[in-house]
């Protein structure tokens, strides 16, 4: 990795390859990385702005990119808010749009590449009540709140929630994402609940931080369930501190992103399929091994 | 008997007074002012689209919410209180607005009506928790941008609202020789403020009351009415920075009000040498930091910096703009001390 | 306010005011008539400004009451006061430093026209105001930067700006020199003349003497006496103030020792050149100029407060390197700065604390302060500098006189080699001042060397053993006490 | 020595002064306290496991990082700064200890102290740009912040870094009579930096500052020594807090040191009774204020409150703790002044 962009090796007249994004996890940087080295072996110039989480700041970033003449655009929507009017600006100087984790909430786009966030959350919560048989106080922590990602999240859990009215969710609290919010949050959720029999967290981070907590506090055997498949969590499901992820490819997503993005521009996209959903495996101590080596987050994994 | 021995210092001629109050104007906004023109410089030179016509407007815009509450905060802040609740309120008032066009229906201008309302009157209650319940302003403003931020979640339980009149989105997508509106609004406001706080007794007096409460008091300004006031203006401004941001979502988003743009409101207040102590500060300062932000956040992704890198790159430039100040003040000094000697 | 000027005669009875439960102003009556002139004196803290704060509506009365012309006066605030005709020269120059000078004179009720600010006519009239103090000065620069010569006839213009009825000086010379007084002094006979009344306070009893047609005594709160000011003498006031006889001592500083304490030698600045002096053990050496002649600037520097350029001091014969305040401290030099407020204390804090800090780190051999430490320091200090006031409370609660008191005892906790005191006097009444002279006295008789700065001359030669004359950074000449007459010096400072 | 010629006023009694004393102290600090107490009788009512042994000792876990930077922030505040820094100096110092240790391979110890040094050297950069710079605390301690912000993103490219010696989790895993080391960690750093502040030369020597940094000048204080050295300290006690939140994460995470710990940072300190103006402030306050943000915390968490409204009561709460003091305090004077009269 490192710097990304200007060693290219291709006439310099080549456009560059926009990319706007908020970080604030390790699936943005294994998608970074991604893009990194897919941009590099292909000779092609990629500038990466981070949004730091706010609308407004990745509506200017998008409107920056737009300015200098980025040939197309790699899109990662903080919300939904900032989807829409990012979007319509690259439409609008025709610049090709490259949507990947997050389906904007309106314009024209390429191609959107990412997991189904709905889905995976439905998956994880299925799979957390086939741990507890269908029964049993769970607890949510959830994202920072408003957020496409925490709000897809809640509503496939919700979907799974309502098929299995035998879990009963006696707390719901945000952690922002955040390990060490979570390590806090999560003891005082222990703390309430005595009888607290399982925990879907909506990220790895958070996961990691409720699990901490919860070994502090001397019930380990509380199974979490949580999303993203961090290589952190790969170590704490073998340790069975966490029982499942839902592993996603951010790896893999930001190469495909890139490798549509220069076809995009280059006008040979017309076969892109417009939808290019990323298998996301949920990942527990059987299929350890499988998932470790498909290297998921690239380099990191 | 007490002979004391004194003699009139010799006055100086008009002039030289009026060179001396050019100089010591400029000498409050050269840090600023030469910052920011030196930033300029190396933008255009290491980017060719940054000086673009394009681009410029560009940076307008992009300023353009900041730049409303900026001119609010100035106020606040030269008032000698802070007011950490205007992002907080520019993402709920705007969420006030779309919650009752769209959830309860109502013709969108009394919607607007409404959000600015509920702005004005969180400013309004941080006016009275510091003017009358004696609560300091870090406080006070800090506990309603818990609260606004929360509210605004929990309005729509953190779903988002789209969709807004064409007409409304004007203010966003309509330009004026090429300008958008939302510049205009701003430019307007920056103006009006400027104007009030350099012609009217009122905005004088903020002057008055930030240096020394005590003393302002004494002199018969209402200091308390006048604290109500600001804090009202600011909250009002916020929700009209609201409008602005939403017009250009074209949607109302709960999680809008963000700390990073309360930081560059405060940032751009400071930066264009309003001092946090009270008593110090100019609109004109105000709008030169506001582009030194707007400069700095362009010219970066225009130089496709590393997006871990480029806030190291904003920490020290702001460190210089502030500093070139200092260092030109101290060539001054040298030299006329030479003269003198 | 054309209608409050025409107003006779404001009246108190049994005006009273209390700070938890001790009165310091108890059933005052008083009356000022039109065209007459009141001068007010008392000790530091006998309630001359507290009665003036009642009577210009900043402090409300606990009891007793206030009429002008018979009808009912009760301001609620110095604007109410101030639209029945009354104003106040504060005895605390209130200034905002960022705003001009016209500005703060009509600050609270700035001229609006056509919805802005009338600066012109603002400008005009401040000019025209100032212009009848004689002084000319451009009204659209900010104050700050002003002396506080300036400010306080600023201050005067903004108070007679709006021909009030009734106006109260409250010690307006205090930081003022000669001229400024004397023009000051003539503004109140136009005033009279014009049938304004007026109250005068002042420390400075000669002035009282030359200006007031009746002088009214107050003491510990109470009015101990009111003259017709024909009827009255130096002496006889001060036995009212102070209650007793107080003898006045003219007699020549104890004789100084030959050994050379400190000399200075060539030190300069941007703003002073070539000061070289030596101080001999015991010693008390005067500092005469006229205001803005450097004479603040040169003792800054060898306090360590301000840099200078070049030159060398020697304490006890070997070079010390001044850079610092502590630096200074550590060589035995101390200074006591001419401001009080804004250079001297801590207003906030209190007596003691002020006192201590810049001992803790120095008198403190385990390294901890402990309350002892503070205690035992406190009442030492107490013994020796008598403050009238609770040393456990904000010094700014203490009256102008007290404070400047605390200010000399913080530095005389440790007994200096050089004692440096700018102003020492400023705003302290006969009988304190008298202390301070004897507090000067005996410091020199154990062998300090003292520098007096000071804009009273008569203070400077009364105490000196030798006066530098300064003018425009230079040094002059140095008198002895002998050569010191009050003509010579004079000459000397617009030479 | 000197005589003086005026006669000596009636002392009050040593008790009587003792009292008032005691008063004074409790008035500054009641409006604080009493919040808390309230907050605490309020949870214990509201919820059955939050009087638990447990639950205590999880508070003072929860709130030990945040106390430790507060110790930092106390004193800057007190001086009349502010440090907006700290938590992102958090992040870097133990993202450099991370990286030293796992990429560089060095000995951990000596990874801790490169760290501690780390966050010292950008609290003394601070201290340098406040004190010769002539910066702003707030300009200076805002670009510091993004620019620590920035390069522990750049210095793993946003990945953390797992992995650490078990010893070091003993920081956090430890217990002595029940509570982790980290609490112990935190109540030596505030007792430490209350003593010295209450009982060190330098450490007393900063309400002079705060109060009026001529004063303390011309009164032979090192003003610019002490803030270099106070910055420093607070960055020092940054990095110790980067150690644990580093112990208790088990790893270095690049968003570690996120502005909401920065506000409890400075919300503690200010609940707390000290005026960001200087000069006003204790530890044992701090103390209060943080013990409230933390009861706050972890109360509305026990109480599932819904994480939308959680923001809305904390700001309600906040207000009401600060509001106590003056309500407390007119009902007080109304009494005594009717004892009086
Ligand atoms: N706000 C206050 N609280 C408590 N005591 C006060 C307050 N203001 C003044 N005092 C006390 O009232 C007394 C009278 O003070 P005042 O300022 O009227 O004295 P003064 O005669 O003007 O003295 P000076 O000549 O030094 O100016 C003093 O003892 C002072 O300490
Ligand atoms: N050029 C200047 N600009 C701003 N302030 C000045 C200037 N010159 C002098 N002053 C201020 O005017 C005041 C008087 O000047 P200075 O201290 O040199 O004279 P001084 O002889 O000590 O007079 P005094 O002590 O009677 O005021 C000081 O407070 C000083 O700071
Ligand atoms: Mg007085
Ligand atoms: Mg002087």
């Amino acid at each position: 990795s490192g710097t990304p962009g200007g060693q290219s090796s291709r006439d310099s007249d080549d456009k560059a390859i926009g990319v706007s994004m908020s970080f604030v996890n390790q699936f943005y940087a294994a998608a970074q990385q991604g893009m990194e080295e897919e941009a590099a072996e292909q000779g092609y110039e990629l500038v990466i702005l981070n949004a730091q989480g706010n609308s407004s700041t990745q509506v200017n970033h998008v409107q920056n990119l737009v300015s200098q003449g980025v040939g197309s655009l790699i899109f990662i929507q903080l919300d939904a808010a900032s989807g829409g009017a990012s979007i319509s600006q690259a439409n609008a100087a025709g610049i090709p749009v490259v949507a990947v984790d997050q389906v904007p909430a309106g314009g024209n786009y390429v191609t959107y590449i990412g997991s189904d966030s709905v889905a995976m959350a439905r998956q994880a919560c299925d799979h957390l009540a086939e741990l507890l048989d269908g029964e049993g106080d769970i607890a949510i922590v959830e994202g920072i709140p408003a957020s496409s990602t925490q709000m897809q999240r809640t509503e496939g859990c919700d979907t799974s929630l309502h098929e299995n009215p035998g879990l009963d969710v006696v707390s719901t609290t945000s952690a922002d994402w955040d390990q060490n919010k979570a390590v806090s949050v999560f003891a005082n959720v222990l703390t309430a609940n005595e009888d607290l029999q399982g925990v879907f967290a909506q990220s790895d981070d958070m996961a990691l931080g409720a699990a901490s907590a919860a070994e502090s506090a001397g019930r380990e055997n509380i199974p979490i369930v949580t999303i993203d498949g961090f290589p952190a969590v790969y170590d704490a499901i073998e340790k069975g501190h966490i029982s499942a992820t839902m592993s996603q490819q951010p790896y893999t997503m930001g190469q495909i992103a890139v490798q549509d993005a220069i076809a995009a521009m280059e006008g040979t996209g017309e076969d892109i399929p417009k939808e290019q959903i990323q298998e996301s495996v949920l990942v527990t101590n059987e299929n350890l091994e499988e998932a470790r080596a498909q290297r998921y987050y690239g380099t990191q994994g | 008997m007490a002979t004391s021995l004194t003699e009139r210092p010799t006055a100086l001629p008009a002039s030289a007074i009026r060179i001396t109050q050019v100089k010591s104007r400029l000498k409050m906004l050269s840090g600023p002012l030469i910052g920011l023109v030196l930033l300029i410089a190396v933008m255009s030179f290491l980017s060719p689209v940054f000086l673009t016509t394009n681009n410029l407007i560009n940076i307008l815009v992009q300023v353009s919410y900041i730049g409303i509450m900026a001119a609010g905060a100035t106020l606040i802040i030269i008032l000698g209180g802070i007011d950490l609740s205007v992002s907080a309120v520019l993402g709920l008032s705007f969420m006030v607005v779309a919650v009752t066009y769209q959830n309860l229906g109502w013709p969108f201008w009394i919607c607007i009506i409404v959000g600015l309302a509920t702005g004005t009157g969180i400013g309004l209650l941080n006016g009275v928790l510091v003017a009358f319940g004696k609560v300091q302003a870090f406080i006070a403003t800090l506990a309603t941008m818990f609260a606004a931020t929360g509210l605004s979640l929990y309005l729509t339980n953190g779903t988002p609202i789209l969709g807004l009149p064409d007409w409304f989105l004007g203010l966003s997508q309509v330009r004026l020789l090429g300008v958008s509106l939302q510049v205009y609004l701003m430019i307007v406001v920056v103006i009006i403020a400027a104007l009030w706080l350099k012609y009217r007794p009122a905005g004088r007096s903020l002057y008055a009351i930030g240096s020394n409460e005590e003393v302002a008091r004494l002199s018969g300004i209402r200091v308390k009415l006048l604290q109500l006031r600001v804090y009202a203006t600011a909250g009002f401004l916020a929700a009209v920075a609201g409008l602005v941001v939403g017009a250009r979502l074209n949607a109302a988003q709960p999680s809008a009000g963000n700390s990073s743009d309360l930081l560059s409101v405060i940032a751009a207040v400071v930066i264009g040498g309003a001092s946090l102590a009270g008593g110090v500060g100019s609109m004109w300062g105000t709008f030169v930091g506001l582009l030194i932000i707007g400069v700095l956040n362009n010219g970066l992704t225009l130089l496709n910096v590393s997006p871990h890198l480029q806030p190291v790159v904003i920490g020290a430039v702001i460190i210089l703009a502030v500093l070139s100040d200092g260092r030109l003040l101290s060539i001054f000094r040298v030299r006329s001390r030479r003269q003198t000697a | 306010m054309s209608e409050a000027n025409t107003a006779r005669t404001l009246t108190g009875t049994a005006l009273t005011k209390r700070y938890g439960g001790n009165a310091v102003l108890r059933a005052v009556d008083f009356s000022i008539a039109a065209g007459s002139v009141v001068g007010l004196i008392g000790e530091n803290g006998a309630g001359k400004s507290t009665l003036s704060s009642i009577i210009a509506g900043i402090k409300r009365p606990d009891d007793g009451a206030m009429t002008i012309d018979d009808r009912p006066y009760a301001p609620a605030s110095p604007i109410d006061a101030l639209n029945s005709g009354v104003a106040i020269i504060h005895q605390e120059i209130k200034m905002i430093p960022e705003l001009s000078v016209a500005e703060n004179m009509f600050l609270g009720r700035l001229p609006v026209r056509r919805g802005r600010v009338a600066t012109r006519e603002m400008v005009a009239d401040a000019r025209a105001a100032l212009a009848d103090l004689g002084v000319t000065l451009d009204p659209r620069r900010p104050v700050a930067g002003l002396s506080t010569a300036t400010q306080q006839e600023i201050e005067i213009a903004r108070a007679i700006i709006r021909r009030p009825a009734f106006v109260i000086f409250d010690e307006p010379s205090a930081s003022l020199g000669r001229h400024e007084t004397e023009r000051v002094l003539e503004q109140i006979d136009l005033l009279r003349s014009r049938g304004t009344g007026v109250v005068y306070i002042s420390h400075r009893l000669d002035e009282v003497l030359r200006i007031a047609d009746r002088v009214v005594c107050l003491r510990d709160g109470s009015k101990v006496g009111e003259w017709d000011a024909r009827d009255i003498d130096r002496e006889g006031m001060i036995r009212a103030m102070v209650g007793r006889d107080l003898a006045r001592r003219e007699a020549p500083p104890p004789p100084h020792g030959h050994e050379v304490v400190a000399s200075v030698q060539d030190l300069s600045s941007s703003r002073f050149e070539n000061i070289t002096v030596e101080l001999r053990r015991g010693e008390i050496l005067g500092v005469s100029g006229l205001v803005g002649s450097g004479r603040t600037e040169i003792v800054r520097a060898l306090a360590g407060a301000d840099p200078f350029d070049s030159g060398e001091v020697l304490v006890e014969g070997a070079p010390v390197k001044i850079r610092s305040v502590p630096d200074a401290i550590s060589a035995g030099i101390y200074m006591v700065p001419e401001d009080r407020k804004a250079q001297g204390l801590n207003l906030n804090r209190t007596s003691a604390e002020n006192m201590a800090l810049p001992w803790e780190s120095r008198l403190v051999p385990s390294g901890f302060v402990t309350t002892r430490f503070l205690d035992r320091l406190k009442r030492r200090m107490a013994s020796e500098v008598d403050i009238r006031g609770d040393l456990d409370r904000p010094v700014g609660l203490l009256s102008g006189g007290n404070q400047q008191k605390v200010l000399l005892a913080k530095w005389l906790v440790r007994i200096p080699k050089v004692l440096i005191l700018d102003e020492p006097t400023r705003g302290v009444d006969v009988g304190a001042k008298e202390a301070i002279y004897e507090i000067i006295r005996a410091l020199a008789a154990r062998g300090v060397a003292v520098v007096v700065v000071s804009s009273e001359l008569e203070e400077v030669l009364l105490l000196s053993h030798r006066v530098m004359v300064v003018a425009a950074g230079r040094q002059r000449a140095i008198l002895t006490r002998e050569e010191a007459t009050p003509e010579r010096v004079m000459q000397l400072c617009v030479s």
